[in-house]
């Protein structure tokens, strides 16, 4: 019967109570900011997956009106040129249909472009990841024809790293502070429940217990609020990001993608819980071990 | 042997409260410790039970010089110290059986030697019915012999008792003092601190006398040889050894 | 001597030597969401009055060539029709040269695109917070030209707001935890406060305390503990969204408008550390008048 | 006046550590209360200073009936019974002074009336030197005396002491009942819990016995007329009211 209990009725001191609570809380804030900024990093991934990953060339019709030959040449070698280029992983000229179709609503419905002397476009995929030189191959084309250019969207994709990248920012700075406040916390508690103890303490000196035993109590409790709380929060924070996606969903978002979290990220919130646990016992004994060395 | 050599004592930055103090107890003996409120009693007991480390002077305990005993041998020293705390200091959140059962669980005794002992125990300072109650629910006088059966309960080479008698009447005074004398008869050195001049003129052991933190001869009787002991009076009954079975003095009655 | 001090030692508990840190952490976090959501909230006005608040209306060539005056008869009744819509601010006929110039790219650089026929636009900018019928803007053009259509950027607009909402959402949601979990550790600290100091209660009690006195210094304590968290909490939110606009400035970042709290918007920010004093207080007052009335 | 009639009184759930108590104390008296450890004294006083409601029977303290009395005039009534705790029961982040004023402070005293008083009977007590100490720097009778002190520091209509001489020796106990005799003469109700036979015998007072848990007769002496008490000692000394000025009796010299 004497060997379920602790000696040091840790369990029963305010700061120990309150310390699954305050882990709890942190676990959530931390989870959630982490899960935010793993949402972005996909949502801003698959947004610019529209915008990046591809570029757009523009080879201007020649001169003079009537060598078409030529022109189709020039679009040849150019359509050649591009797929050469390390990095691409398709290339197509856009049918003329297109083009026009395109071109439409600038014309009015009832113009008919077709005799029109248009510039041809290259559509051009990239290979994902990759990083194409597309300086180079600006050059290359251009010493086929000037005039050639090349539309890589970087204003908007700028525009929209940079957005997401300040979000994302301000999660792990969220993230960051939670680890910083969980070890002030920790001490504290700690150090609340030596000072609420320390006659306890003193006493179990005073009969002959070592340090150690003294101190195992002290990380056991604290192990078992962390994983309480850490649990805890960790869990209630996936339950609201889930229910925020189906909410965005439900609300007929017409997002590129849905807010959800794939399954690698869920891996990286679970690691939320686990670094509090670690942060807090670690803490929790060194507070403990550095205390009683200087107890009688 | 327990020898205190030119000792002083003080807390924290204040002034000495116990000056000059030498003295020896052979292994064995059995004396009491006297003085006017606030003269240091207490004090020079926490010396004795190393709660407190002297400003000055030399102490052996059990035969350590404690000035130069690593700390992790403190704890193995200490387990050979009993005591019994003036204000008791009893784990509020433990049972009155698992108080006196602390000093076996961190001796790492087995739970089937605990409750033969405790129980056994507990039958003697008349604890029995009150085993499972907390302190809190415990009177003033019950509190003090759940403090005593657990200072007592592994068989300590030094006892050291502060005013431990301050809550019972007389007849349970008397009773108590046989725990102890029992104890001492198997080899237990004792030091009791009290206020309780009947029990002193009673038990005519040697008595040491604290005034305002220096020792001087007793008034009430100066310091006496070793041997000149009250013989044990007849309902002193023999406690088995749970952590020393083969103490000297072993083999009475069991309760 | 005996007046400065109360006479329950509560700071020295371990759970309200908690209470501050808990406090500011959770006014931390709520100042940071609460910006997030605001910053959020302007950035969205801002990024979208480039998008909204401007319509486009086209107005194809007529079907006969050579229908000049038609045309020019038609874009000025359209025009017409446009400016006495309620809610219009403004309606410019888009010159001839602009529409050249946005034709340019589509046609290559060489080609002169002077002598197309050409579908006019006109330039619509509504007025701010007006919502304009555009149904019914639609049928009174058509009724003048089939093929008279409006785009009104409707896509692009409804895109950000859902996903500035959701975000917004995320923000809002976890200002509501911490109100929430700002209640439960309230509660809890000072249950742990009344448990750790029932001994003193119970004296004061005895002696003759009435329980306003008792309550008096547990509503002090927490209301100290509260401004000292509310205050230092919030200060360093605020702290940290100064300089990750800061941060989001230097990087060059070509955000449409910086990262930055309005001035009205920081007023609202103060609001949290005071909510947080006015929860924790009554939370404190009613969990410790609950308390003293079932004690001795 | 105080009455118990029938009085019964469990804790919780449990037994009834208290049956059938019927007693009454006239204004003006002291009594002592004597009994085995556990035998229900303290329970007994925790009745008187209002600390725990009867379970059953009929209690009256100070001429009001506790059962009828409201909560909101508790206060009122609390602060005319001064309360020695069996442990004390010093707050233990205020000093010496502080805890002794503590009565005074709730009564709205100021606080050049409360230094005036404080300091005469801190001194009367033995504790001037502590007055800036905490209890847990204090030795075990200077708590007790502090204890005691903050007691009697308010003048209350009734004392009720428990184990007040538990931690002195006994020329400070004979003192310490000197000050709640010169009390009692100005009119306080008086009771004492007290294990010390020696001070019962020296002090010729009353004397209620309990025995588990039922009032029987004192083997050491039965109840006896009120008006058969000691002559007042010679070093007794009066000390000056804080609260109650022109209370009965006052008027002696001030320390
Ligand atoms: N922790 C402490 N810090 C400072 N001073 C202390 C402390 N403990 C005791 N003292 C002081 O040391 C002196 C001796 O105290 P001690 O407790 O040894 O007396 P004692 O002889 O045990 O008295 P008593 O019979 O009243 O228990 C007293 O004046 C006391 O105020
Ligand atoms: N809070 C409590 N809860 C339950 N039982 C209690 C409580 N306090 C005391 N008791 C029990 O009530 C009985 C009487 O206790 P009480 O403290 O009144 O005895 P006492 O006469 O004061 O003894 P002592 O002289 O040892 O102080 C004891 O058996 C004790 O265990
Ligand atoms: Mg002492
Ligand atoms: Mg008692």
């Amino acid at each position: 019967m004497a060997k379920r209990r602790g000696d040091i009725p840790l369990g029963n001191d305010p700061a120990s109570r309150l310390l699954p609570w305050i882990i709890g809380f942190m676990a959530f804030i931390a989870a959630l900011a982490l899960s935010g900024a793993l949402v972005l990093a996909a949502f801003s991934d698959r947004w610019s997956a529209g915008l990046t990953g591809t570029l757009t060339i523009q080879i201007p019709p020649p001169a003079a009106y009537d060598d078409e030959a030529g022109f189709e040449a020039l679009q040849k070698e150019a359509l050649a040129a591009v797929r050469r280029t390390p990095g691409v992983a398709s290339a197509t000229l856009l049918p003329l249909d297109e083009m026009r179709a395109l071109l439409k609503p600038w014309l009015g419905a009832g113009a008919d472009p077709r005799d029109l002397p248009l510039p041809r476009l290259i559509a051009v995929t990239l290979e994902a990841g990759e990083d194409v030189d597309l300086a180079d191959l600006g050059r290359r084309l251009e010493a086929l024809a000037p005039g050639i250019t090349i539309d890589d969207h970087g204003l908007w994709r700028e525009r929209l790293t940079d957005f997401m990248a300040a979000l994302q920012l301000a999660a792990l700075a969220v993230v960051a502070v939670v680890a910083l406040a969980a070890v002030v916390m920790v001490i504290f508690a700690t150090r609340g429940g030596l000072l609420a103890h320390r006659e306890s303490i003193e006493l179990l000196h005073l009969i002959g217990a070592h340090d150690r035993y003294i101190a195992a109590q002290f990380q056991g409790q604290t192990l078992f609020a962390a994983i309480k709380g850490g649990i805890a929060g960790t869990g209630m924070a996936a339950g609201t990001v889930v229910l925020l996606g189906h909410g965005a969903a439900a609300t007929g978002a017409v997002l590129p993608g849905a807010l959800v979290l794939e399954p690698m990220a869920w891996l990286w919130v679970m690691t939320v819980p686990m670094a509090l646990i670690v942060i807090a016992v670690l803490t929790a004994r060194r507070t403990v071990v550095n205390a009683l060395v200087r107890m009688v | 042997m327990i020898r205190f050599e030119n000792v002083g004592m003080r807390y924290g930055a204040g002034p000495e409260v116990l000056r000059d103090i030498s003295f020896e107890l052979k292994p064995g003996s059995f004396h009491f410790l006297t003085g006017a409120s606030g003269a240091g009693k207490s004090s020079l007991l926490r010396l004795m039970y190393l709660a407190h480390r002297p400003s000055r002077g030399l102490i052996t305990i059990l035969d350590e010089d404690i000035a130069t005993i690593p700390r992790n041998r403190l704890p193995e020293l200490r387990r050979k110290i009993g005591v019994v705390f003036q204000d008791f200091r009893l784990m509020s959140h433990l049972t009155c059986f698992e108080n006196v059962a602390l000093p076996l669980k961190i001796n790492g005794a087995g739970s089937g030697v605990i409750k033969k002992y405790v129980s056994e125990l507990l039958n003697w300072v008349g604890l029995a019915d009150q085993a499972n109650a907390r302190p809190a629910t415990l009177s003033g006088g019950q509190k003090q012999r759940a403090a005593i059966a657990r200072a007592v309960i592994s068989r300590p080479k030094l006892l050291v008792a502060d005013e431990p008698t301050g809550n019972v009447d007389d007849a349970l005074a008397v009773r108590l003092l046989f725990l102890f004398e029992e104890l001492n008869r198997q080899g237990t050195t004792v030091l009791i601190a009290t206020h309780n001049e009947s029990l002193i003129r009673r038990f005519r052991h040697p008595v040491l006398h604290l005034e305002d933190g220096q020792l001087v001869p007793s008034p009430l009787r100066p310091i006496v040889p070793l041997r000149d002991r009250a013989p044990p009076p007849p309902d002193s009954r023999r406690f088995s050894d749970p952590i020393y079975p083969d103490a000297p003095g072993e083999g009475g009655r069991h309760g």
